[in-house]
């Protein structure tokens, strides 16, 4: 893809970085189910085989859990892998590659191999996808030691974070909202790459701090801008990296404001969230003037039909009511806003 | 001469190639409405598999599909209510509109699922079988996946446990060519997948025809040797995907198949092939065309049926607990 | 195995579950790798195959995705398996049938079906096991809505809890602690189905609540006998079942004390403990006297060697440290304790 | 008459056989020390195989294998300084005592890693050959498993894979009949592995000798067919576990095996028939006997060293990050 500006889209900067780094070093090659074929994941890999040749960008027969076993042995013997997995719940699969070889073999090898292995995965809210294709797995990859994982909300970001990922020596899950590609926003040339484990704020404000990953801050910032207008601040941090976790800014943030929000894209019980708020709890303990909301899908399967979907996942308006709720402020009148859906979705720029 | 009875199971055959065909050509007619919000993975080109299977099954038999579920769904069903009541996503769709296109059944006619993940429902089809086989109902499972399938793990774990158990089940492996865009090339690292199984304790059979009849036979002739026999069967049959993996459109532009191998499929489509025979068997075109008007009025009133029925309620977001601890 | 009293091992209270209902009901089957073998799963399966055939006790392929599947088609169709599996890392390899079909199939179904599945699975700390074989995933199993998950200490919740486990029409989880099969305990004669999602108080305190989970529990009780002699006096919360999660008893016990240590056989970040400390925090918001303490395993793997093995999990030694820092009293001297190992493992009674 | 360099092979694959027979041994006598806090699966019965095959790879190839991984160890570095340091659970085993008898592995030699999770190793081993065949290095990568592996799907998808892609991969099937105490019949779902691998695009070999030279030389023949046939190989070969699953003891009175058997495999013994050979060949006792000593007083040492070495520093609880971004 040729860049006109630099604004581009989520899509186009995840494109520049495989090819950039693709062409940085031979030993970068990107592989998986459907990775070659014309749609080439949502066009993020275009244009690399025919670049690179098909020996470095290519589809693979089904089978995800050998998928990411392959990318380790490639890994461990001098490549860069990366393997490409269009749902997460795909990498339910892959499961025991992942976190019972790929997360210890260097520990396990006396740290003797490196395990430069990249894991991209897309994850929902696609239309209508029902109740296997709407999973968010952040807190299961988080749980297990040995591997870091990283949730891009911005173009900058998700082109930054990628390239670290692909020079790092440790596995790294890279998350991708599908909602999030043709989002636009500015992405230098050159872009520097951004360390992993380290958090952004995504908007500055004092009333009340939000915690969002992936597409929740896209509906962070929706609610802000709604609230602005009642003369509420939202302050909006992203923590970008999932794990290994920089909550120096969160708990900086919630210090200041004494409010917060975590909303995650993913469920509640026992997820990232979860993780989020007990540490706010115990970095804030004392300075908290109101519990902490967790805001997450609902405790059940995501649903195919459109109402049930939508009360499924959670928006902007869930985070207004939730702060209002909070503030003890009447509920804001929403009838002339414009929230996102998937034939209205945000489209930047960030 | 064609027997009475031969004729009679033509003719039922014919019903179910052409519920599954017409009702496609309609999802194709009204999708665009926005009605159906589901993902569609249309069954055009194989109709003769899922009816020829299914009619042989019958109801006291079971079955298990993939998200390619229509045709197994309309084989085993014969009807379209909860069938476009579950497409809108309403209350009166089988699964109240959460599972959608690639989720459906009828586990009061023996269809007990279908998975949107590939391969998934093997393990859980033999799992089945095997209930039956520790019931000693003579019940068989069949179950249906494609030329993808065989790559997963799944497949060859459910395979091994199979033919060791000797579970009453049969393997349908629906060759279409392509998962997804991706060709067999790609993605066998052998020739032929039958020459593979045969090697396991199991019966094989082969088959490129698009005559429903030959796939009802192999099938009884399979549920036959699964019985006498006592060990699993694995019926393959090669088809040709008319429309693109997921969609209604054609997608012969973007360059991985060409149109020209689906004209010549065409030329052997199941729904002609079968028509044909039934007139050449002394069948009269009046009572084709009411059969299929019957159908066609049949799925038109359940189309709109389900655009006019309810949404489900809030309390349908959740699984119900009836009779459980919890 | 023939009972001599009331007071029996948990090993025999598991074994008795499961001899009782293979008897009520002709659907419970049990299978799995080595089940049937002379060993019988630490001898939990002794006398099944015998008393009930080879076709409802056996041992399977080494396929441990397709034995979860097949046994939520077994369930659907009218048995009530229960699925064997003698680490939990093994379970890593079946996340895709637990997580994408048989969590969801009921629901999938429009609730027509029934999905009466027991996973029996087995967790560490065994002997210089090493990095693969350590796991603890209740986090994981319990994040997944449609999924129940139980973790029994005692020998007469190991029982009641199985005992329920098959009787639910829904899939539960058992996670059973190799460490805690020869401890002994009372278990009535007949012991009743114990409720899946009620929490229990192992020992009553006035100072400081522990929250345990599985071996935990020994670890925490053995914390209370020491800290007692030097006055303090912890209470010792069991939640029992991890998902759903009652936590009412363990609210009420940190409102009394105001202080509060989560005790989980898990890793930390995402884990079980995220999920009880946001629980503790958000429903004694203004009770606690100080943060919640977490305990767990090392953020790392776990290594063979036993001085780092030692490292890696926590025992009652890091329970009494964590408490005299909460509680800011000098280090209890312990010299003269005798805490647990694998060679000196609590046998009860409880 | 035997050739001078075949005579040297055998000596060298004898020395082979009897340092892994001989730490075996040592293993076992000293293990109720309680130094060795690590489950130990020995390989007393399938010396053979690993030193054939191994010495045919030599160290320019690449292996992988099991938790039952002394032989391949052994065989490949010919050392055990590290390797009862690991076993010891001390800072100077090769993993710093992190892993243990089931996480062996030399890097330097082309040993890359051991998992104690049956069939794991299969895809990461695949991976590790096609690393190969991007730089076009010439190295091929074997990996061992055992007959409870190919039940496994990690094991049927690593297989196409590798078929497909052409992957320089040798596949070494070692099968001693048992998965821990269940046999094979009550886990295959067929007769033979080998007529089902035969039907991949790989060539199969087949042996139930415990012949060291034999197992080399098929390991060497399926190396130059990898080379030239440009695809994988799969080595197959029986034998017999002397021992139990895991740990030091028999267990013949356990039941699922007998004492008879055992001892008809006895007269085979890969280490015996060697020596004879060795001395048939015209090498003297006292060369052997030599030899014999040498490896002897070799391990007695590096037992006795890796129990006065020290355990492994708190900071080795923790992966090393260096050259990390993180
Ligand atoms: C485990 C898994 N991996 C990948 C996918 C994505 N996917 C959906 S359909 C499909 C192709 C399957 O091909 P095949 O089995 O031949 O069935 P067909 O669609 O041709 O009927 C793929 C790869 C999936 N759904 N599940
Ligand atoms: C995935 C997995 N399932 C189960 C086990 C438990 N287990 C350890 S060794 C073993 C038997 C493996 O048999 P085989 O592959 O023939 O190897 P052998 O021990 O005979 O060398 C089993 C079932 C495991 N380690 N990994
Ligand atoms: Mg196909
Ligand atoms: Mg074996």
């Amino acid at each position: 893809m040729v860049r006109m500006s630099n604004i581009i889209s989520y899509r186009q900067a995840i494109n520049e970085a495989l090819t950039e780094e693709m062409e940085r070093d031979s030993g970068v090659f990107i592989y998986g189910i459907d990775v070659g074929d014309h749609d080439r994941i949502f066009k993020t890999t275009a244009g690399l085989s025919e670049k690179f040749g098909t020996n470095r960008c290519f589809s693979t027969p089904l089978c995800e859990d050998t998928l990411v076993g392959f990318g380790l042995g490639a890994a461990l013997n001098g490549l860069r892998p990366i393997n490409v997995h269009m749902r997460v719940d795909f990498l339910l699969l892959a499961m025991n590659q992942l976190m019972n070889m790929v997360a210890n073999f260097r520990f396990g090898s006396g740290d003797k191999l490196k395990v430069p292995l990249v894991i991209r995965t897309i994850i929902g809210r696609g239309w209508g996808q029902s109740y296997q294709h709407s999973k968010s797995l952040q807190s299961f990859f988080a749980h297990i030691p040995g591997l870091k994982v990283v949730m891009p909300t911005t173009p900058s970001d998700a082109k930054g974070l990628l390239i670290s990922a692909i020079r790092d020596d440790s596995p790294v899950i890279i998350m991708e909202h599908r909602w999030l590609y043709d989002a636009i926003g500015e992405v230098p040339a050159p872009q520097e790459p951004i360390p992993i484990g380290q958090s952004k704020i995504l908007r500055e404000g004092t009333d009340v701090t939000v915690i969002g990953t992936s597409w929740m801050n896209v509906e962070a910032l929706k609610a802000a801008e709604v609230l602005a207008k009642t003369g509420v601040s939202l302050e909006v941090v992203d923590p970008r990296t999932i794990s290994p976790l920089d909550d120096s800014l969160m708990v900086r943030s919630v210090k200041k404001t004494g409010h917060c929000i975590v909303a995650d894209n993913g469920w509640l019980n026992c997820g990232f969230s979860a993780e989020i708020t007990t540490r706010i709890y115990e970095k804030c303990f004392g300075n908290l003037k109101s519990p902490v909301t967790r805001i997450g899908f609902a405790e059940t399967h995501c649903p195919c039909t459109r109402p049930l979907e939508n009360m499924f996942y959670q928006t902007a308006i869930d985070i207004i009511r939730a702060i209002e709720e909070k503030l003890r402020l009447p509920e804001t009148d929403l009838s002339g806003e414009n929230f996102y859906s998937y034939e209205n979705k945000f489209k930047g720029p960030f | 001469m064609v027997s009475n009875a031969r004729r009679l199971l033509n003719f039922e055959l014919y019903k179910k190639l052409y519920l599954i065909r017409r009702t496609e050509e309609k999802i194709i007619e009204h999708y665009p409405e926005n009605e159906m919000k589901t993902p569609m993975h249309l069954y055009l080109g194989g109709e003769a598999i899922a009816a020829g299977v299914c009619h042989a099954l019958g109801q006291n038999n079971q079955v298990f599909c993939t998200y390619r579920s229509h045709g197994v769904y309309l084989a085993n069903t014969m009807e379209t209510k909860r069938f476009f009541g579950e497409l809108c996503g309403k209350a009166t769709g089988m699964a109240k509109g959460r599972g959608g296109s690639m989720h459906l059944s009828s586990p009061e006619t023996g269809f007990l699922g279908a998975s949107a993940i590939v391969a998934s429902v093997i393990p859980v089809a033999i799992g089945s079988a095997f209930a039956n086989q520790y019931r000693n109902n003579g019940k068989i499972v069949a179950v249906f996946f494609g030329d993808g399938a065989v790559e997963e793990g799944n497949f060859w774990e459910a395979l091994n446990m199979a033919c060791l158990l000797k579970l009453p089940v049969l393997f349908v492996c629906e060759d279409n060519g392509f998962a997804v865009h991706t060709p067999i090339s790609q993605r066998h690292g052998y020739d032929s997948i039958c020459r593979i199984v045969e090697k396991f304790n199991c019966s094989v059979m082969e088959t490129e025809t698009t005559d429903v009849e030959i796939i009802h036979d192999l099938t009884q002739n399979s549920l036959s040797l699964i019985r006498k026999e006592n060990k699993p069967g694995f019926l393959y049959a090669k088809y040709y995907r008319y429309r693109r993996h997921v969609g209604i459109e054609n997608d012969f532009e973007s360059g991985y198949r060409t149109r020209a191998e689906f004209e010549k499929w065409l030329t052997v489509d199941s729904i002609h092939l079968q028509r044909v025979k039934l007139l050449a068997a002394g069948v009269s075109e009046e009572e084709i065309v009411s059969v299929e008007k019957e159908i066609s009025t049949q799925i038109e009133k359940d189309i709109k049926s389900a655009q006019k029925a309810p949404f489900p309620n809030r309390e349908d977001l959740y699984e119900r607990k009836d009779g459980q601890n919890v």
